[in-house]
């Protein structure tokens, strides 16, 4: 078991494994999106107070839930890296970020415009939810200016996991606070998510849904952490001889 | 045949599911481009390297 | 008397010594598969032009910055896994004095007083011997950079401490002051202790020197 | 006397040594005191000018806006918290001592708290008087205030210690810290708001309290950690 992790966390092997997995992660992942989309927009019946509307809540929730996932991503790739100096674990910190970013712009997106027939209005200040995604759509903007302000690389991989572990404690913090907050204001009726009552023939797509969005965080995230890899070793033996053979390594 | 307009919700359920189209194929863009342009500057450094020794 | 002689034996049996020492920064690798080893009462000259990594290399020896492959040893133990052992036993000079100039030197020493073990010796000998007693209560920043130089040396005697890194030591001062940093280099290496140099220059002491060429 | 090993200066010493040596130098330099005073009074200033002087308006504002212009004038003396002892090797002499460095971050802040965060809280009750703020509501402002000033501190520590030294350090560290400020304001400025509408407050004041104290635990060690890295 020991061995497998250290084979893993060895760069060359890494990025050949990467590669082979990306069509594996990605191809799953689209099927699964195809076939939830068809059930959700279609087959599942409308809700009884929301109507078609909520059907929204099939790439909202994926969305808000990668979203997080990715910043868990990022804080425990650093801890790791920080803790153990695994350079592997830095370089899927950094490759989790613009993804993250990402899918809060598009949670966000989404939130807006569901409330935009829900609540009368494209932003809702009262929703807990809306308001906590957006704070994390700016702790990511703070790591990756952190990030890309620093030259060093090794110095940039630890100043930013210090960041993201200080940030995870903070999205804890916002999310208790914020609905707090939006207590005081009797925020307006959120949106509804999930819960034992759901159809399901509703909840089937969503769990669909959720599953194939994260196959594909995962091939994305594959994807950039090779190119991490890569940038990272360019002065390396293994990298040297990928690229000078005759097949060249893409 | 389904509802395509979805009452009048619509226009909002398919601009929040083509979104997310392009946020992702965007994604996936981005990252082979990126990947593409880091292998090939490092491709050239090499070489220039190679040929010069 | 007794404490004098607990410092001289904890001197006695100090030794610091690196092996395999790689250190990459940014695009340069500063010096590979490094070694040294360095008893009691021996200097170790770091030599080389500017830029070399003499000073990165005394950054890497306090535990400063972090080194691409090899460790530190302060008495066979890495330095990283005692670190406060070894801060505890060394005191370093380095090209930034790390004094207020909006303080005089008295304030800063007396700050600098709390943060290692002190020697018993009287400070105002301390400020005698380096020629700044009458500079005590001057605010710093109205004093000379040679005057400045010999304020963050004061640290280094009151420190009890048995090893000393210095970084270029003789920047700023007249002929004066260097041969009263030579002086003091022999004093504190004759009483057992230990002193990690860089210099870009040949440095003539009278003790065992050991040299790293970068 | 322990004869045997050198007198090894205390864990506190460090503490009060280098929070003493930051009051001296702020006493040296009153500037660096007095400009974040001002700011604040100008923030609080600017509100009513631009929102007009009715007292209804002010009075159901004035916690929101005293409260931001907290945050924002903690915030403008963050940057030059390490900047100094980055510049002129202190840092340095700090990491090579065998003082356990999450002591000396908290004397760090401790000072800055001492120098920039309490005088807001002093004269916040002058400022809240021009809102209109009632005796009672005034001095939850201050409770709230002197808690909210000493967790912007402590996060603020943290920001100033992983920016220190970068080029667009003051830029990046808003960006950095506004976000992680945003449960303390938003915590700080609703308990004020509870108060003045003669609402039950205290959960407000308990969270804040709670805040600082998980902060009072982890900032001193996330500070030290970057500090660490930044000065490499």
């Amino acid at each position: 078991m020991w061995k497998f992790f250290h084979r893993l966390a060895s760069p060359p092997h890494f990025y050949r494994l990467a590669a082979t997995l990306i069509p594996w992660l990605m191809f799953p992942g689209l099927l699964l999106l195809a076939w939830g989309s068809y059930n959700g927009l279609f087959v599942a019946p409308p809700d009884y107070q929301q109507g078609d509307a909520y059907r929204i809540i099939y790439v909202h929730v994926p969305a808000a839930y990668l979203s997080m996932m990715a910043y868990m991503f990022m804080a425990i790739g650093g801890g790791i890296g920080l803790i153990w100096r695994m350079k592997l674990a830095h370089a899927v910190a950094a490759a989790a970020a613009p993804i993250g970013a990402a899918f809060t712009f598009l949670a966000l997106a989404t939130g807006s415009i569901w409330g935009r027939p829900m609540w009368g209005t494209w932003w809702e200040w009262g929703d807990p939810r809306l308001t906590s995604e957006l704070i994390l759509l700016f702790l990511y903007f703070g790591y990756m200016a952190l990030r890309s302000s620093i030259d060093d690389i090794a110095k940039a991989d630890k100043a930013s996991a210090v960041l993201a572990l200080v940030g995870v404690v903070n999205v804890v913090i916002v999310h208790y606070s914020v609905e707090w907050w939006s207590s005081l204001h009797q925020g307006q009726t959120i949106l509804k998510k999930g819960g034992p009552a759901m159809d399901p023939e509703m909840l089937q797509p969503l769990l669909a849904m959720i599953l194939g969005f994260t196959l594909i965080f995962g091939a994305l995230l594959a994807r950039r952490v090779r190119t991490e890899v890569l940038y990272r070793e360019r002065r390396t033996r293994w990298v040297r001889k990928m690229v000078l053979a005759p097949e060249g390594g893409r | 045949m389904v509802d395509i307009g979805m009452g009048n919700y619509g226009i909002y359920v398919w601009v929040c599911f083509g979104l997310t189209l392009i946020i992702v194929v965007l994604s996936d863009w981005r990252a082979r481009v990126r990947h593409k342009r880091v292998y090939r500057d490092i491709e050239v450094r090499i070489k220039a390297l190679e040929e010069r020794e | 008397m007794r404490r004098r002689l607990a410092t001289e034996r904890k001197v006695l049996t100090a030794k610091l010594s690196a092996k395999d020492l790689t250190l990459i920064r940014g695009e340069r690798c500063l010096f590979q598969q490094l070694e040294f080893a360095l008893d009691a009462g021996e200097l170790l000259l770091l030599q080389g032009r500017n830029g070399s990594g003499k000073t990165s290399l005394l950054r890497a020896i306090a535990g400063l910055l972090s080194l691409e492959s090899g460790e530190v040893h302060w008495n066979d133990v890495p330095v990283l896994s005692q670190r406060q052992e070894f801060h505890g036993a060394m005191v370093w000079l380095a090209h930034r004095t790390g004094l207020k100039g909006d303080l005089t030197p008295a304030e800063n020493l007396h700050f600098e007083a709390t943060l290692r073990p002190q020697s018993k010796t009287e400070i105002a000998a301390i400020y005698e011997r380096l020629g700044i007693a009458r500079l005590k209560r001057l605010p710093l920043r109205s004093l000379s950079a040679g005057q400045q130089r010999r304020v963050a040396l004061a640290r280094m005697l009151m420190a009890d401490v048995p090893l000393w890194l210095m970084d270029e030591p003789f920047t700023n001062l007249d002929s004066d002051g260097r041969k009263l940093v030579i002086e003091l280099t022999e004093e504190h290496l004759a009483s057992g202790g230990l002193c990690v140099l860089a210099a870009h220059q040949e440095v003539d002491i009278n003790a065992t020197v050991k040299r790293v060429k970068l | 006397m322990g004869a045997d090993i050198p007198a090894q200066p205390g864990i506190l010493a460090g503490l009060v040594a280098i929070t003493r040596r930051d009051l001296l130098l702020a006493w040296k330099r009153p500037g660096d005191v007095l400009n974040p005073l001002f700011f604040f009074a100008m923030v609080c200033t600017l509100f009513p000018l631009a929102i007009g002087p009715s007292p209804a308006e002010l009075m159901f504002s004035g916690p929101g806006v005293l409260w931001v212009a907290a945050l924002l004038a903690s915030l403008l003396s963050l940057n030059s918290l390490f900047l100094s002892d980055h510049e002129d090797g202190s840092l340095d002499q700090w990491l090579t001592s065998p003082q356990p460095l999450p002591v000396l971050a908290i004397g760090k802040t401790l000072a800055h708290w001492l120098i920039s965060g309490l005088p807001l809280v002093l004269i916040s009750p002058l400022l809240a008087m021009t809102y209109r703020m009632p005796a009672g509501v005034i001095l939850v402002l201050i409770f709230t205030l002197f808690l909210g000033t000493i967790c912007l501190s402590l996060l603020g520590s943290i920001g100033a210690a992983l920016t220190v030294g970068l080029h667009r350090g003051t830029a990046l560290l808003s960006l950095l810290i506004l976000p992680l400020a945003m449960p303390v304001l938003l915590l700080g400025a609703n308990t004020v708001s509870l108060a003045a509408g003669n609402e039950a407050y205290a959960t407000g004041i308990w969270a804040l309290a709670a805040y600082a104290i998980a902060a009072l635990s982890l900032a001193p060690y996330a500070t030290a950690a970057a500090l660490r890295i930044s000065n490499e």
